[in-house]
Order: C-alpha cells, then structure tokens, then sequence
C-alpha cells in the first residue's frame, strides 16, 4: 500500500467541507416556514430531508478515487457522495429546491438526484441502487473500460434482499464493483443489532467469496486507504468489494426526527470526534499544509455552497403544466 | 354498532387506529405488530404509539429492512394460528414485497381449498400532498384492488379507521388496511378538520366492504376514496353555494367495491364524478365508471366524469404535485361543467 | 412498412420474437439479452432459441434466480447506454421485482427531468390455459397499466409481435412486452391457427400504442387482447352466421389505451363488449369500460358488457380453470343478449 | 453424536421408496395423453410437473426427526418432502389429479400442496417458502413450544432476496429455523457454477452467524446425522441452521423438459449412486434387518400409493362453479 496523497487529502477535506457546509444551510433553510410548529409540508424546502452530517468520510474517502466517468449510485441520505462524486451544486440545491433550473427540473427532489454528467443517482428505496451499479459495473465491463461502479447503501440495507442478489451478480460476473455499507448504527429508529444477526457486515462478503473491509470509527485516512485498494481491485478485474465503515449520524434520520429512541449522551459523544476536524489535524500535522491553504479552501467552500445556494433561491418554479412533460424520452 | 354518547371522544385518524390496535390487542393475545419503526418509535406514522410500553417487544417487533422477510413471516406465523398486523411503512415500497402479498397471503386461502387461513392486516400508509415526490407518495389503491383473494379498505373518518381496523384484525381473511398520512391528524403535518372526529371508545366493528353516503343530494354522485372524499365534500359545499346539490360517496372500502350503494346513488342523481388520488389508467375511475356504463347504465345521463392523478410518477414540487393530484376546484368545475351541459 | 410479396413467410410467434431479437442484436451491438434460463435452454417459451449460439454467453447471459438484481441491474446498464432486454421468465413473478420495474425502471426518466434514459424492454410471458395454476397463469395486463413510466404492449399475431418487439427494443423509453405462451405456436403446447401467421423477413417496426380494427362490423364492437382477440374472432365467426356482424378490436398496446380507434367503432356500432383474460376488478374491462361512459358515452347505446377472468385466483383443474378465463362461447352469449336486449 | 437408529432407518427407507414409486406412478400418468407428441395441457395430469426423483435423501434424512406439528414449506418440487412429512397421500394424489377431493379440491395442483394437519405447504415461487418458514418458526417460539420449522429449497433459490432476509430475521431472532438447501446441481438449465457466487451454500451461514453443514454426495447417513443436530439444536433454543445437501436430479427440471443443457453421461453416473440402493445395502449390512423385512416395506409402499392413486383416479371433478368458492374464509 502506497502511501496518502495530500492533493487527495486536501480534496477530501474540500468536499467533505462543502457537505458539510451545504447540510448546514440545507437545514436552516429546510426548517424555514416549520418553526415553531413542525410541518413537513411547509417552507421552501418541504418534503423529508435526510442529512449525512458526520457520515463524510464515507463519501470522500472513496470517491476521491474515482474520475466522472466511475458510476455511483446513493440512498434517500445522498449528499455527502453527490458532492464528493461532482454532482453539479447549483442544479442540485434548485433540485431540492423544487425549481425548474435543478437537475430534474423540480420532478425529483432530495431523494431522487440523477446528474448523469457525473454517472450520479440515488433514489429512496432502500437498497434498490444496488442492483443499478451492478448494472453499470457489466456495462463497464462489456464496454472493456476500467471504470468501476460503486453503490452507497447504509447498514440497515445490508438486510434488504437487493443487497443480497447484487452482491451474488457482481461476484458471480467478477464485476468492478464495490459497495459502500455507511454503518451509522441506526436505521430510523432500529439500532444495528436490532437489525443485523453479524456485528459487521464485512463478514458478509465471503458469502460471495469477494474482498470485506471494515473501517472502524470512521476514519477518513483509513477509508482512503482501504478504498483506494478496492477500487484498484475493480480496476485491474479482479472484482468486487464490500467495505463496510463505523461511521456517525450527526442528525435525525430525517429533519424533524424526536430521536426519543436515542441516548440523548451520545451525539455529543460523537460529535467529539468529527471527522473534518480530525482529517484537518492529521493534514497540518503530517503533512506540508498551511492554515492559511485549509483557509483558503473554506473560503472556496463557503462561496460555492453559498452561489448554488443563491442559484437556487432566485430560480423559477416550474410552470404547473410542466408535471405532465418527461414522462416519456 | 350501540354506544352511548357519553362514551364518544374526539379523536384524529391516528388516535383511533391506535386504539383500535391497543383494544385489538387486549382481547386477543393472538395478535401483535411486526414492522420497522413500530417500537420505541411508535410508528412513522404514529400507528403505534406507545403499543410497545404497554405490550412489549414481543408483541410490537421492529424489524429489519426485510420486508420480504417479515411481512412473508407474518404469513407464515397467520397460518399457524397467530393474527399477526404487519405495517408496511409507505405503499410505495410494496414493490419489494409484492410477490408474498399477491401471491401467497391473496391466494393460499384459495389454492388450499379453504383449509389454510390467514387472519392477517397488512397496515400501510398512502397518499401525496407534502411533497414526498414519485416514490413516497402513492396511493397505489388499484394496485391491490386489481388482485383477488384480499378485503382492500381505506376508511377516510376517524370513527370509521377504528372500527374498520378492528374488523380488519377480527377477519379470518388478509386485509389490506390503507390509512391515509394526511387523515391521521399527526402534529407534523397540515391540520385537516376531517382528520378529526367523534370515535366511540368501546370497541366495535364496521363492515369492510360498505361504502357510506356522507352527503346526501339530488343533482349529481360524486364518488372518492379518503382525502377525494374530503375534496369532495369540500366541493359539494360551493356547489350547494350554487344550487347544486351533489351527493358524495366514500367508499371505505376499494375492493370489493360497493357497488350497491353507488348505484342506488345514480338511480338518483343520474350523474356521476368519480375522483381519485391514485392514477388515472385502471383505477378507482376506470372501475366505478364501467360499473356505470354496464350495471348503472339504465340510469346514467350525462358522460361519467373521471377525475385523478394523471399517469404521470408523483412529481417534487409543489405547484407540480398540486397540479397532478385532484382537489374540491377540479371537481367543481367538473360537476358545473356535467350538470349545465 | 413496406415489404415485397416473395419476403415474406408464415412463422409462429415465437419465430417471430426470435426474428425480431435476432435482427436487432445484429443490427445493434447496444443489445443484449438476460434472464433465467434464456442460454443454452432458449427461453423456457422459446423466446431466445439459438441466440446463444449466435452471438454467445456475452450477448445471451443467463442469470441466477435473482429478478430484483438482473432486473435493476438491466436499469443500471440502460443508464449507461446500453440496451438490454431482461426475461421475467413468467409474469406471474414480477412481484419479486416489482419495485425495481415501478419506482425505478418506469420513473428515473421523469425523476431526472427527463435526462437520464433507459432504453430498455422487459419481455415476459403471460396467460393460462394449461393448468399451470394460481402463481403461473396470469396475464396482469393492468397490474402494469396502471403505473405510469412504462409503455405495456401485448400483441397477438406474429406480424404484431416482431414489428413491436423491434421496436419495443429500438424506443428510448422503458417497455413491457408482454407476449402469451399460447400464442408462440410451441410445439409443446395446444396448437392455435392464430399463432401461425405471415410475417415479412426483412427488419421493420409498428407503433406501440395503437389497437387494430382486425374484423370489421356494425352491430357491436368486442375489444380483447391477445387470447380474448383470438376467442372474439371465433365469436364473431359464430356471430355472422347468426346476421350479428361484430367488429373486434385487437387492443395491442395495453398502456396507453388507443381510445381513438375504440371511439371510433362505437360511433358506428353503439355496443361494446371487452374480454380480457386478466382479473375483473380494475382490468381492461374496467379501463375501456370508463371510456365508453365518459368520451363514448354518446354513442352507446346499450350497456357495455364487461367479460373477465372474475376476482379469484387461477384454479388448477381444468374444469375450474376453464370456467374462469372467458372464451369464444362466452362472448357469443354476451353479444346475442345485448344485441336482442 | 448418538448413533443411527434402525427404527429411524427403516422410516427413511419407507419414505424414499414410497416417494419414488408414487413419482414413478406420477410420471406415467402425467405422460398419458402426452404422447407421442407431447402437450403440457393434455392427459389426466395437465401443467407442469417437477420430480424429486434422485433427491430423497434430502427429506428423508431431515424429516425422520420431526413430528407432525414441526411446520415445513417446500417448492415447486414436493412430492419427497410431502410424502416424508406424512402429507395424506390420497388426498395429494386427487389433488394432483384436479379432484374435488384433493387437498386443495383441486385448486392448488402440483405445486401448491397445502396440508394444515401436518403443517406443510409448498409453492410455485423461487425462495418464498422461505419467509414463511421463519413465521412459522416465530409463531413456535412466541408460543413456547419445542417446535421447529424446516424449510426446503433448492440451490438456484439460495441467490434469491428471500433466502438472505429469511435468514437474516432466523438468526437474528434466535428461531427454530432450519433450511436444507438442495443442491441438485441445476436451476433449471443453469449449472450452479453460474448462479452462484461460491461453491457451497453452508459457507453463507457465516453471513448470518448461524451453523451451517454440508452434506455431501447426496448421502441419507450423513444426512439424517447433520439433521438430527439441527433439529436438536432448533428444539434447545440454540437457533437457525442451515444444510446443504449435494443431491442427484436424476429427471429433468419438469417433464418434457429435452435437457439440451446438459452430458448426456451425466445422469447414468448418478444413477448407479442411487440413494435408495445406497440406504438399503447400508440397513441389510449395518443393522440387524433381513430382505424379507425390506421387501415386506416395498410392498406396502406399493399398496399406499396404488391406493391413492385408485383414490385419485375414481375421485370426481369439481363442479366448474366451485372456482368460485374459497377465496375467502
Ligand atoms: C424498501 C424500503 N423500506 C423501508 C424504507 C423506509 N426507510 C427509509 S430510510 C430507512 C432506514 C435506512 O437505514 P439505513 O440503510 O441504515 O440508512 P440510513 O438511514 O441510516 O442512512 C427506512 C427504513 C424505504 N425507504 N424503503
Ligand atoms: C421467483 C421465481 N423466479 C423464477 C421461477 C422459475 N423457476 C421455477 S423452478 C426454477 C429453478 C429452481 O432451481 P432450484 O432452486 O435449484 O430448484 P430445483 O428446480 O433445482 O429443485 C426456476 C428458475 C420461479 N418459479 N420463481
Ligand atoms: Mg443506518
Ligand atoms: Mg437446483
């Protein structure tokens, strides 16, 4: 194993900056019109809203390692990976905003982002992404690139049977796939060893006879590494992966969650290890980085989330009518 | 069904499902609830709040992402004897489990010639309206309805959700109980007056197959299902403004479709609008506008109306999602322009 | 579509599909086949014989029992520009991968605004007749019609099925193609005239939302699909020997419906009859039922009389199975008595 | 591990020789009318029809150690599992035949057997069996009862959805659950070396922390051994099991099937391997029990299924009009 690139680690840090930045704003202006009273429906953004803030490292670790043309394809929680995989920022946050200018002209939403200029998709089933990356790992394999496809899924889709049946194709076919199991420890409200007869989903990767991984405590340098190998792996045909990584679920399962099934102790447990924190003291100790070059990066950040913030604020809606177009290609 | 007024309270939807389940569940210690997100929390939709205090985890099972899984178990645990309720949280995800409901819990009451049984509830939430987009706002009502070998209902008013469920759990027969998110009066959502109502607190049952005349009137039948029949009410209200007096029908249950009462309506009316959230092809209008072009067609005297979500996935936004699901305006309009033509 | 005399030759429907599959894959490298059992074996109804003999493991995979994965990730490598076909093996099977084909397959168009495409067909086998029972002998025409996203053909004659397969395969959007085992002339089954039919060499297509007038009348129009094509042919036969002259519609396209031509027949015939082989409730009879009350309502002038496989599931015994799925002699009835009523 | 019983031998060998001769019985039958041309639809037994011929050791070996109140589900392919369970064969047979005195007056058919007297069911769709083997399981224990329930499968369905959530829930929940994998070697025509993504199914029992055994070699020895420790560990509370059993399909997949797919030498050399002669040489060598005793079993296994058969055949039709009774209770 090669050692950490610190482009690489200055490029995780600017993502998982940006989403973080992106979710703080996202949620100030999700619960815009839903105070004091709680309403789903109501404000600029309405609909559910899932954040991944804390869940970073997952996205940037990997994605760091993949160019526009390696396929993605995340859950109902998508942001981290849609930045860290180049979605473009200003069509996705009019997305979520409901307006015509987003990435489905206002039809998706939050849950349903496709960029295809980037190969970006997530929807809000669980588990069903995975069988789509399975899909476009064949078809970089049939088409002989040495792209690969990696499906973002979290613990409680381990257990779902889509999981099951794509990871049995992707070995089968040896396929340059990989899955990413974001193990948050929480499905809404069931805790993992409530779903989950094995501790660590990694262990379920030799029921197809493919590489695990496991990333504890949600180390980014770790998931660089081990991500690094995996798709190494699927670039040379040598397979699939399943990389599972202990990460934290900052938030809610979704804006407006009571968490009253949640040790009120342990997010701020969590929160002492952030894992921008900890990536940004592990680059300006080890490697040759100034404050002023992590400032300058989140000024950049700031601005970019800010301008697609922006963007989106001052769009259009969709005319009404436009609900009946886009059915059909 | 007897009770007195004393014992009568205002509930919301989803208070009254809870206590049908809670009294369901303390007569009969056959029954318990499998789903994900029934316990600690109560349900997504408040189905089952504060059941896993009083029952335990036995009776009220998270379970994992495996709705293959569980709600199959659940079949399997019905023909054991047990009267299992398992909540498939959105009915939208019902494509991940649909094989198990159409083709086992439907059918192998039929395929063993009666001898196999399974007195089971399949709960599950429907309906748009906050922007929840294309996989989490369906109602999917002639999805299920289309299938044979189970009771499919939506009960729109709070007196009925309890009465109907507790029928639903009593059936010896798999029932599909569809509530609809914005009837159950959750704190977290618009506020809907019918979202509210009387629900005696003993229990009781209603039929599963009845659909009710919630208005009555002269000069057209507006028939719809759950948050339609509010619309339709609600419209019913500006045509009376107008001189027009619709009768509106809820039908309670989608399958099998009361066909008596909808006629017995017509006879009447001569005039029909059907409305429905779900979508337009081989839905709730399709089946109740051939029931008036064959049975009711002696009594038909203007062209049925057929108001629904176009065949269109439900989209994001709202000034979209708004302009795709019917409402009171559409239907009035419908009605003016049907009765003046 | 213009094809020369000498180029054409009587095939079944199966030759037809193979023709079809065949020409396309060689014509486009873009096309590839998946699904149980459709290598070396050829399609369990022969949909694939000798394909992978021609164009090999790559072009012509067979997968594991695993439709959600083969299925989505038919979706997944649409995306990407290629386009398969993916075997469901029997309809009767689609509610193991019925989300990837509603939520995914039908709506990632509209969900991405339109940018993302799949370009992808969905062959699968439909219909009953040979006691293959409850879980085999469906034909879900309208479990598929009524979800938006997907076009949903079920032609009947060999012509219909190659020129619609090629362009099922050759359209950017999404399409079910359903085609029924009784109507592929297999040699393992009962032999039908009408699965035998002249069908041009050459590469072609047809529409895939059109209906076809394929008998013409005045008394009555009898729409069908598929098999209830074939028995409203018989019954028309019996009918003309009777002075009773029915028009039948081959419906083909079962979503969209092409009420233009249906309209179009009920201005001169004023009666309608619809057979369909799927259940009552919410089926074909229900959809095409609705359009003769509201658009057609001025022209009928009789009440539409609706003929189904009634809401039970598919019986195994002959005796029952024949009973429940309507035939010729049931349409004969239907018609004398609305015709004489 | 206790030694073999002889009762339990004998009960086994009963089992397997009833379930053969009925399948040879079947067989026939199913081919009158259908020859020389054959025609799924014609003759006394229409529709498809899946032998366990070669297979009998699998339910045999299994369903020696359970009583009629363990509940069992099985596939499209039954016949050996019913007829091991003691699933009343008259009633299968008229069942089979379409009879108003069948099991399931003759709705059901070949591949849905329903008898609730002896807790078993089977079905026409890959895998489903499965989650209902778990309910049964979970019915078992929320009633504290030693009951165990077994589901049957075959090798093609172990990369269905539902096998990995069925097992998931088994182990999670602790259940009397065992599930016996039939490794015939086919799904169909698809060799299991391109359905499945590792050589043996009992490897996947990791993925859920359960025990997992293989028996190999098509064995009834072996097989009643590794089942008696399932069962006993079901009944003892000590959770989910699964088997794996190498076995022959000496048929093809359904009658009628041509079998393109597969060397023509492949069958003959599992023939001589028959299981049935394998257990008898086995009994006659190891166990105090004369020819005599054996031949006395044959012949009333002949006479069990040529009476169901008689049963069957002289059993009336149903009335057309009963299609449209019990679709509900
Ligand atoms: C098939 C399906 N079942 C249930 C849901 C409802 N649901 C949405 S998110 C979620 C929890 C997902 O847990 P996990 O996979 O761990 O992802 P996380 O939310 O923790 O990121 C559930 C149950 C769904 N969207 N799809
Ligand atoms: C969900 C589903 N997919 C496909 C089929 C069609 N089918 C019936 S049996 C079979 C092969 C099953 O193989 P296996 O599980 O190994 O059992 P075996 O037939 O060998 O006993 C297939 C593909 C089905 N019945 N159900
Ligand atoms: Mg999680
Ligand atoms: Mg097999």
């Amino acid at each position: 194993m090669k050692g950490i690139d610190k482009n690489d680690l200055l490029w995780m840090y600017r993502k998982m900056k940006t989403s973080r930045y992106f979710e703080q704003r996202m949620e100030k202006a999700y619960l815009e019109g839903k105070q004091p009273v709680f309403n789903i429906g109501a404000g600029p953004v309405p609909g559910e809203m899932h954040l991944s803030t804390g869940q970073e490292p997952a996205a940037a670790g990997m994605l760091v390692h993949l160019t526009k043309d390696d396929t993605v394809t995340a859950t109902h929680r998508p942001h981290h990976q849609a930045i860290a995989k180049g979605v473009d920022l200003k069509k996705m946050t009019a997305e979520i905003f409901g307006k015509k200018t987003g990435l489905g002209k206002g039809k998706g939403g939050h849950m349903h982002l496709f960029d295809p200029d980037v190969k970006f998709s997530c929807g809000g089933i669980v588990g069903a992404g995975m069988p789509h990356a399975v899909g476009a790992a064949l078809a970089n394999k049939k088409m002989e690139t040495d792209r690969v496809a990696v499906a973002f899924i979290g613990e409680g889709a381990a257990n779902s049977g889509a999981f099951h049946e794509s990871l049995n194709l992707a070995a089968l076919w040896k396929l340059p796939f990989i899955v990413v199991v974001e193990d948050n420890a929480w499905g809404i409200s069931v805790p993992k060893n409530k779903s989950t007869s094995v501790a660590t989903n990694d262990i379920r990767a030799r029921a197809y006879g493919i590489k695990g991984y496991l990333v504890k405590d949600n180390d980014p340098m770790e998931m660089y590494r081990v991500s690094r190998e995996a798709v190494e792996r699927a670039r040379n045909g040598e397979g699939p992966s399943l990389i599972e990584i202990e990460t934290y679920r900052f938030l809610g399962h979704f804006q407006g969650d009571p968490e009253l099934y949640r040790d009120k102790a342990e997010v701020p447990k969590l929160r002492e290890k952030d894992p921008i924190e900890r990536l940004k003291k592990y680059i300006l100790k080890e490697q040759e980085v100034t404050v002023m070059e992590l400032e300058a990066i989140e000024k950049a950040v700031v601005n970019e989330v800010d301008t697609a913030f922006e963007f989106a604020i001052h769009s259009e809606f969709p005319e009404p009518e436009e609900a009946l177009e886009d059915v059909f290609a | 069904m007897q009770t007195t007024q004393e014992k009568i309270k205002k509930l919301t939807g989803s208070k009254a499902m809870n206590l049908a389940l809670r009294q369901e569940m303390e007569r009969d210690p056959r029954v318990f609830i499998m789903g994900e997100d029934v316990g600690k929390y109560g349900g997504i939709f408040g189905s089952t709040t504060g059941l896993y205090e009083q029952f335990g985890a036995e009776r009220v099972m998270d379970t994992p992402i495996s709705e293959t899984g569980f709600i199959g178990a659940a079949i399997g645990a019905a023909a054991e004897g047990l009267r299992p309720v398992a909540e498939l949280m959105f009915v939208d995800f019902h494509g991940v489990v649909m094989d198990q409901i159409f083709n086992h819990m439907a059918k192998i009451h039929y395929m063993s010639g009666g001898h196999v049984k399974l007195p089971m509830v399949l709960l599950t939430a429907v309906g748009g309206g906050y922007s929840d987009a294309a996989q989490h706002s369906q109602t999917l009502y002639a999805s299920f309805g289309h299938l044979p070998g189970m009771k499919v209902v939506a009960p729109t008013f709070p007196r009925d959700i309890k009465g109907m469920l507790a029928a639903a759990i009593r059936d010896d027969n798999p029932v599909v109980f569809m509530f609809h998110k914005t009837l159950q009066g959750l704190g977290w959502m618009d506020q809907l007056d019918a979202s509210l109502g009387p629900v005696p607190e003993e229990a009781y049952t209603l039929p599963l197959n009845k659909a009710q005349v919630v208005r009555e009137g002269r000069d057209v039948t507006i028939v719809g299902a759950q948050m339609m029949t509010v619309e339709a009410l609600k419209a019913a209200k500006k045509l009376a403004e107008r001189g027009i007096e619709a009768e509106v029908i809820d039908l309670r249950s989608i399958k099998p479709i009361d066909s008596e009462t909808i006629l017995k309506s017509l006879a009447k009316t001569h005039r029909l609008v059907v409305a429905d959230e779900d979508y337009f092809s081989y839905g709730i209008t399709a089946e109740i506008g051939a029931l008036a072009a064959s049975d009711g067609f002696r009594y038909l005297k203007a062209p049925v109306v057929r108001l629904a979500t176009p065949d269109v996935p439900i989209p994001y936004s709202r000034v979209l999602e708004k302009f795709v699901i019917p409402d009171a305006k559409d239907i009035v309009n419908a009605v003016e322009t049907l009765v003046t033509a």
